[in-house]
């Protein structure tokens, strides 16, 4: 598979971290009720189908961004910086 | 003074038939970094020329300025005694010239033999003198720059430069 | 011995180069051009091996990469397939599975056997008597079991691995590659054409014909002369990955060893992979000397092979008479069995013109001839017995929908052709010729054409292209079919899959039993699951299980298909990465010294790491002793230089800090270092080191070796993706600098000595003190920082100059009997303090667990606060760190033992357990660190820790993990 | 004829060649409702089923499959079983799973070939031999046969690894467990089916649950393919597919759906006798009794519910088999393929009640879920039947995280594709 790299083009999948689902509303520092944290940290959507993640291009520019992928079929739907 | 060593003291250059890798030890590397667009045109300014997008290089006066992110670049100085260029305080410095060996591979082969160490297009007409490549060889990070029609630096991670250049030259023996 | 000989001219052989070669230890013939299997058949050797279960005689099916039977040890690779093997002098080749010979084996009595073992007859026996029975039976299985003999020695094959790029990808250099590799050529595009034989030209190298010779000959010299096109022979496509990514495996030419694979991204595929011909299933179909009809057609036109004087063909199809044509213009005696009352067009003319007599309606009822075909019975409306060299059958064609169906796209089953054709492609992926069912060579060129174009199209080029001219061909012979999947009813010896002996009772036998789901037809039979992967036989069984249940073939569907397309050996996809350059090794700057002052490395991750040097001794266990007390007693240099350093820089520095870390850092004064530990977002320990403020916008942070690259992408994913309002960049330093800590009572003494113009007095580098000095033309940092709890500094300098400087430190402090202390040293002085390390960071533990509770800031929020004081982490009966002395002198103390209250029963999962051992200089005892159920509250006590492994059980005593100089006054000497 | 498999019943059909073997498991139309619905046909369903019936004598139970019973990993996975764990919650699960792999073949009355060959998982360096020893130690503990052998013992055993200078990673020693091994997974599948199919259990295949039937916090029933069917109670066992499933009742779990690939080579003469596991990276081989080697490595790291894995993740497990088996290097790959794992972030999995009403959860089995087949389907089948969790799950809750009861066996840290 390759991926869109905002700064690099497309690259290798191989040379990306996986920075897991970015729909997730991380709660704000400082804030945000033990519960929020948990469904947060522990609890996905896990779609069969399209699916907003982070990636980061370790091995290159090193910059984290948002992808739109089909879990259902390793299609990329287009990225995001 | 302190005595400089390279990683690569013990690595033997490779002289093959169209093929040639050395060590290009000799330079100074600085990262220049800043925030928002308007520190970034008080460092073109300044610098002279500034690479407009990442993977891209520009000639300055200070010496080579590679573009390696949205708010970053390197300076690449030849030589160990040039002294940095005037900054605008907005730009963040963080020295790097220790940080990475530098391998020079050129030849008619070096593009068949890059082909074998990185997933990048190397062919003549993807990859361009001037232009260079953030990626992967042997899963660590490597920048490689085209210096020239079939000539190229490789800058390692200085504790990988040795296995780098054993997996360099490694590949050249299949050729 | 009936069979093949060899014709005086034709075939697209060197008859000047003869090849000699071995085959079962005695010498053989054949000609450049010639593979092992046509070269076997040329000295009129038809049987050639011993099928897998039932041990029957077999000799070649095909001529092609779908061949199921002839399969031999060459040199020491086991099921090397002869029809792929090209010959070349010292060629060593041995068949397999036959035990003295395929001639005569006696493994051969399974075959009398067959009716028990019939399809999952070992589901239902082997179970008894005993439960664990099936351990008595399973060694003789095992044995019985595989096909060729692996060698346990290593393989010295050099494999490698290159990545290729193209704007246009060809599969297959048939009539339809040829021409759309043409098109996308001449249009200037970057063009490679993989080819899987070792000639280009697909069905064109067995058509016989003048006029298409021409037509391929210029088509690949046109190719060869254009500088943008790439043409591989010896090139199998593999598999078809994500992100038209295809993977391409290069046999390397007859006699050498090295291959490669090139993973290729191609922008646009075009798929002109061919079609495979199927057999059909009749009575004995299995004999040695019963072929594929394009096979005989191709030993013909590429081997000058016929059979010696008699052929029958039989046919359910158009595309055999070919071959009958050809064998008669050759001197064979023809005969043809055509299932259907009659072909199309103009081939019954043609056939009563050549002599060749056509029975119609009419199959082949039984072979006749046990180690070789001798007779054929034929059966339906005409029952006639003939003498015959070979059988040529032909069940019609399944085109090589391998690779496109890799993406997941299910191939669809075409009612008139009776064959699965692609079921779709990926964006920038088109088909042409047989693979989409277009068996005519006039048709297969022009979608070869168009495939061409719609490949430029998609890439956007404006190009326009001179047209491919036709072959000088009249027009093609048409195709038409009508599948009887074969004639057997539940007859035991009609073969299906030949490599794996599944019989058509086999397919009836598995749904009777309700085995009804293609895959488990597969799975019960193991139908398709030999070295040929069903290539010959998956379409043929799941069409007669589709008659069985009444259901539509399409309804039934096809099993998944999987790369690799062909067998591919493990070592050419693993290509360099193996042996010393599995994973690359990391050196610390400091590397080279080491190495040349009696160092031993140990692996530590990818680094390699001084584990412990010569002068204090020739093991471990005796050298860290040595080491230790120079270090508690005198001073020791050793080389951090693996930490990981991270240089965190910007207006938004100290409020970033101050978000990772459980304590404080916005308030660190310049100058000043201070021992952080950093949680996730769950509230258990990520990681910890020390951060030094070296201005008021820009931090020195240190994190664990082992965590280094880790705690790096968790800094930029914060900044980057959560927190882009904090104004901080964070570069890595780890190759930047290197590091040598500076331990033991004299270490003030030696840093003296080494940089005499700086002040680094008790008050001029106080405890916890950072400075930077200018030394020998470069900037060194000297830090009052103890890892050991002795007084102890560290030196950090580019990583260019840390060997002068080391060197410079070992002989100004020589004097002082400085000396070089290793890894090992450094982890038992760090015990011994108290200091927790990798071993208790193990993500289970929490602040509270490492007694660090204390460090976390009340107010200040930091990253895994909401959740560290979850239920169960707070539970005061939680594991949390102790230390630990051995009470009985003389035993040993083992890391991984299991921590036990005196009075406990030794079982279970126990109170917790042993992390890290030393034997300490100071308390002259062994001690541990550990993790014990509600932790100090505990101190004092005796308690066991138990080692069942080597029935071992020791008395310890609970002490606190600063097992020395509590107050720290050494620190702050 | 004989219903019973054994040799005799063998001779007895193969003297008489058109005499019927019965189906092995029926095929019924599916009922209008059921005392309980089990949604996944793999294996952990199958399981259920039967020992509902045969444990708890419920046999008004359906199996409801979308595909082919075993069409999901059980039918993808590399057959290893084993009871090597260390935290408390799952030392014990996996002990009884194995003691049950051991009658399996008898229970059923289906040869599921279960070999107790033993698995040697090989250490890297001292520090992981103190892991290791942990983690034996603890085994020993609880009744489970384990020993660590040193560098010339391992040798012994496995004579093939690398054990030259040119090794990255040298061998210091191993854990061993001599009655893990493998078993055949469709053996498995189908003996369950049988078995359960004998004791009155519908299995529906071609039957996929579109929605649920809902009445407030309850499930009562499933919309499926094939119609409406009601239940009592509704068991979700469909591994890769539980997020999906589970949201059919409004229920987020925590579970990411990844990859895992497995490979198979051509087959060989006995070469390999053990299961053998590396500490370098996670990578696993075995020969199955076809002569073929098995074997798999790490996950490839990122959310997908294709059945299909990339290459530069073969090429590592690649790069594993030849440096700790320099002779795998001329083994030919016959085929790759991938199961749908359902991830957690602790590694460790739910067999557990739910906070719908009369819902019940079985999944979160990230590389486990084979080897845990006998005992997820015995422990879950007490859930059911009980409305309350087995002695042996009670650790295997849904609210783990809530109340930070983290079961991480393998201390990695709590990122899903970080397992």
């Amino acid at each position: 598979m390759r991926l869109p790299c905002p700064y690099c083009g497309d690259r290798d999948v191989s040379e990306f971290r996986y920075g897991g689902d970015a729909s997730r509303q991380r709660p704000a520092h400082g804030a945000g009720s033990a519960k929020e944290w948990h469904d947060y940290y522990f609890v996905f959507d896990n779609p069969k189908g399209a699916h907003t993640e982070h990636w980061q291009h370790v091995l290159g520019c090193r910059q984290w961004f948002t992808l739109n992928r089909d879990t259902a079929r390793n299609e990329i739907l287009g990225g995001e910086e | 003074m302190l005595e400089a060593r390279s990683a690569l003291t013990t690595a033997r250059p490779l002289a093959g038939e169209g093929l040639a890798i050395n060590e290009a030890g000799d330079f100074l590397l600085t990262q220049l970094a800043w925030f928002d667009k308007s520190d970034e045109k008080t460092l073109k300014d300044l610098l002279g020329a500034l690479p407009a997008r990442v993977g891209q290089t520009a000639a300055a006066e200070a010496g080579t300025l590679l573009r390696t992110g949205p708010q970053q670049l390197w300076l690449l100085q030849e030589g160990r005694t040039a002294a940095l260029p005037l900054l605008p305080s907005s730009t963040l410095v963080t020295p790097l010239s220790s940080s990475r060996s530098r391998i020079a591979v050129a030849g008619p082969k070096a593009r068949d033999v890059l082909a074998r160490c990185a997933a990048i297009d190397f062919h003549a007409s993807a990859f361009k003198p001037g232009s260079f490549a953030m990626t992967g060889i042997h899963h660590t990070p490597a920048l490689i720059h085209c210096i020239g029609e079939d000539s190229f630096h490789v800058f390692a991670m200085r504790t990988f430069g040795l296995a780098v250049w054993e997996w360099l030259t490694d590949a050249a023996t299949g050729l | 011995m009936t069979g093949f000989r060899r014709l005086d001219t034709g075939g697209r052989i060197d008859r000047g180069k003869t090849i000699t070669f071995t085959y079962d230890g005695s010498r053989a013939f054949g000609f450049a051009g010639d593979t092992l299997a046509s070269a076997l058949l040329a000295s009129g050797r038809v049987l050639v091996a011993r099928s897998f279960k039932y041990h029957r005689p077999r000799g070649f099916l095909s001529a092609g990469p779908e061949e199921p039977n002839g399969l031999f040890t060459v040199g020491d690779e086991p099921n090397t397939p002869g029809t792929l093997c090209e010959i070349h002098e010292g060629l060593a080749a041995k068949s397999q599975n036959a035990w003295p010979s395929p001639d005569f084996d006696l493994m051969a009595i399974n075959g009398l056997a067959s009716p028990i073992f019939g399809a999952g007859f070992y589901y239902k026996t082997f179970m008894g008597p005993f439960r664990k029975s099936w351990m008595f039976y399973e060694p003789f299985i095992r044995k019985a079991a595989g096909l060729g003999i692996a060698s346990a020695s290593a393989d010295k094959t050099r494999h490698d691995v290159s990545h290729g790029f193209c704007d246009v990808l060809v599969v297959g250099s048939g009539p339809a590659g040829l021409a759309a590799a043409l098109t996308a050529g001449r249009a200037g595009l970057r063009v490679v054409l993989a080819e899987l034989d070792f000639e280009l030209g697909g069905s064109l190298l067995s058509a016989g014909s003048e006029a298409l010779e021409h037509w391929r000959k210029e088509a690949i010299s046109e190719l060869e002369a254009l500088k943008n096109v790439r043409l591989l022979t010896r090139a199998a496509v593999q598999g078809l990955y994500d992100g038209n990514q295809v993977v391409v495996q290069r046999r390397p030419e007859p006699g050498q060893s090295a291959a490669t694979l090139e993973i290729i991204r191609a922008r646009t595929i075009i798929h002109a992979g061919g079609a495979t011909e199927r057999p059909l299933v009749f009575q004995n179909n299995d004999r040695p000397g019963v072929m594929l009809a394009s096979a005989v057609r191709s030993y013909l036109h590429r081997h000058a092979l016929v059979p010696k004087s008699q052929a029958v063909v039989v046919t359910n199809n158009d595309s055999a008479y070919a071959t009958a044509f050809d064998l008669a213009e050759a001197g064979v005696a023809v005969t043809i069995a055509e299932l259907r009352a009659a072909p199309s067009g103009d081939l019954l003319a043609r056939a009563a013109q050549l002599g060749i007599a056509i029975f119609p309606n009419t199959g082949v009822a039984d072979v006749v001839g046990d180690k070789q075909l001798r007779q054929v019975k034929l059966g339906g409306r005409h029952s006639v017995t003939i003498d015959c060299d070979v059988l040529a059958m032909s069940g019609g064609w399944s085109p090589n929908v391998h690779l496109t169906s890799h993406g997941g796209i299910k191939p669809k089953f075409d009612e008139s052709l009776a064959a699965f054709l692609p079921g779709g492609f990926a964006a920038g992926q088109f088909g042409a010729g047989a693979l989409m069912g277009t068996f005519g060579l006039l048709a297969s060129v022009r979608e070869g054409e168009a495939a061409g174009q719609a490949a430029l199209a998609f890439l956007g080029s404006k190009k326009q292209v001179r047209p491919v001219d036709a072959p000088g061909i009249r027009e093609d012979r048409a195709y038409a079919i009508s599948p009887v999947w074969g004639t057997a009813g539940p007859k035991t010896k009609a073969f299906v899959d030949f490599q794996n002996d599944v019989t058509a009772k086999d397919v009836a036998t598995a749904h009777q039993e309700g085995y009804l789901s293609v895959e488990h037809l597969k799975r019960y039979t193991t139908l398709g699951m030999g070295t040929d992967q069903g290539k010959t036989s998956n379409i043929n069984a799941l069409a007669m299980m589709a008659d069985l249940r009444g259901l539509s073939v399409n309804e039934t569907g096809t099993t998944t298909f999987r790369p690799p397309y062909l067998p591919l050996t493990v070592g050419a996809i693993a290509g360099r990465s193996v042996g010393h350059h599995f994973r690359p090794t990391r050196r610390s700057p400091l590397h080279d010294w080491h190495a040349a002052h009696g160092v031993t490395f140990i692996e530590a991750g990818l680094w390699m790491r001084a584990w412990y040097y010569d002068w204090a001794g020739r093991t471990p266990e005796e050298a860290y002793v040595r080491e230790m007390e120079l270090v508690r007693k005198g001073v020791g240099l050793a080389d951090v230089s693996t930490l990981g350093k991270i240089d965190v820089q910007g207006p938004d520095a100290a409020e970033f800090l101050n978000r990772l870390y459980v304590n404080g850092f916005a308030k660190l004064p310049v100058g000043k270092a201070r021992y952080g530990v950093m949680l996730n977002d769950d509230g258990v320990v990520l990681d910890d080191g020390t951060t030094s403020r070296i201005s008021d916008t820009q931090f020195y942070m240190t994190t664990t070796t082992a965590q280094a690259g880790e705690v790096m992408s968790w800094l930029e994913y914060l900044l980057q993706c959560h927190w882009p309002e904090l104004k901080v960049h964070v570069a890595s330093l780890t190759d930047e600098w290197g590091g040598m800590a500076l331990s033991g009572p004299k270490s003030r003494e030696a840093l003296q000595l080494a940089f005499p113009e700086a002040d680094v007095s008790h008050d001029g580098l106080p405890y916890m003190g950072v400075k930077d000095i200018t030394f020998g033309g470069t900037t060194v940092r000297l830090m009052r920082l103890s890892f050991s709890g002795e007084l102890a500094y560290e030196i950090h300098c580019p990583a260019d100059f840390v060997i002068a400087l080391w060197e410079h430190v070992l002989k100004v402090a020589d004097p002082l009997g400085i000396k070089p202390y290793g890894l090992e040293a450094l982890a038992s002085l760090r015990i011994e303090k108290g200091h927790v390390a990798g071993l208790e960071l193990d993500h289970r533990n929490t602040l509270d667990d490492l007694g660090l509770g204390k460090m976390a800031a009340r107010e200040k929020p930091y990253i895994g606060k909401e959740l560290r004081f979850r239920e169960k982490l707070q539970a005061p009966d939680r594991w949390s760190l102790v230390g630990l002395e051995l009470m009985e002198p003389g035993k040993k103390l083992r890391g991984g033992s299991i921590l036990f209250a005196a009075a406990d029963e030794i079982k279970g999962h126990g109170r917790g357990y042993i992390t890290s051992v030393t034997w300490s200089t100071e308390l002259n005892k062994f001690i541990a660190l550990g993790l014990y159920q509600g932790g100090l509250k505990h101190e004092g006590e005796e308690i066991v820790a138990a080692f069942p492994l080597k029935n071992e059980q020791v008395k310890l005593k609970i002490v606190s993990p600063h097992f020395i100089d509590r107050e720290g006054a050494r620190l702050h000497a | 004829m004989a219903k019973g498999y054994s040799v005799f019943s063998l001779l007895k059909h193969a003297l008489k060649p058109d005499s019927a073997w019965p189906q092995a498991w029926e095929k019924p139309q599916p009922r209008s409702s059921y005392d309980v619905v089990i949604i996944g046909g793999g294996g952990h369903g199958l399981a259920t089923a039967y020992y509902l019936a045969k444990n708890h004598g419920i046999t008004n139970v359906a199996v409801l499959e979308r595909s082919y019973i075993g069409s999901g990993n059980a039918g993808r996975n590399t057959t290893i079983i084993r009871s090597n764990y260390m935290i408390g919650g799952n030392t014990n699960f996996f002990e009884f799973s194995l003691k049950l792999w051991e009658g399996l073949s008898h229970e059923l009355n289906y040869n599921c070939m279960v070999s107790h060959r033993g698995q040697v998982v090989v250490a890297v360096s001292p520090v992981q031999m103190d892991v290791f020893a942990r983690r034996g130690n603890i085994m020993r503990l609880n009744g489970i046969d384990a020993e660590l052998l040193d560098r010339g013992e391992t040798q012994k055993l496995l004579p093939y690894l690398d054990y030259s200078k040119e090794a990255r990673f040298p061998v210091w020693g191993a854990i061993h467990q001599p009655r893990a091994g493998t078993a055949r997974h469709d053996a498995m599948v189908w003996g369950y089916a049988r078995a359960a199919s004998q004791l009155g259990v519908h299995i529906i295949e071609n039957c996929e649950v579109t929605g649920m039937v809902m009445d407030g916090n309850r499930v009562t029933g499933v919309e499926t393919t094939r119609g409406r069917i009601n239940a009592g109670k509704v068991g979700i066992a469909v591994a890769g597919h539980s997020s999906h499933v589970a949201r059919m009742a409004g229920l987020k779990l925590p579970v990411e759906s990844h990859i895992l690939q497995a490979f198979v080579t051509e087959p060989v003469k006995p070469i390999v006798h053990h299961v053998v596991s590396w500490g370098a990276e996670l990578f696993y081989l075995s020969q199955s009794d076809k002569g073929g080697l098995v074997f798999g490595g790490h996950i490839d790291g990122f959310n997908t519910y294709t059945q299909r894995g990339q290459f530069f993740k073969i090429r590592d497990v690649m790069e594993c088999a030849v440096s700790l088996m320099p002779f795998m290097s001329r083994m030919r790959l016959l085929r790759h393929w991938g199961g749908i794992q359902d991830m957690t972030p602790d590694g460790s999995p739910f067999i557990c009640r739910t906070p719908v009403d009369k819902l019940y959860l079985n999944g979160g089995w990230c590389y486990q879920g084979f080897k845990a087949t006998p005992a997820s389907g015995w422990t879950f089948a007490h859930t059911i039947a009980h409305d309350a969790e087995h002695d042996l799950n009670r650790d295997f809750t849904l609210d783990r995280f809530e109340k930070g009861g983290e079961l991480d066996e393998f201390g990695i840290g709590n990122w899903t594709y970080k397992q």
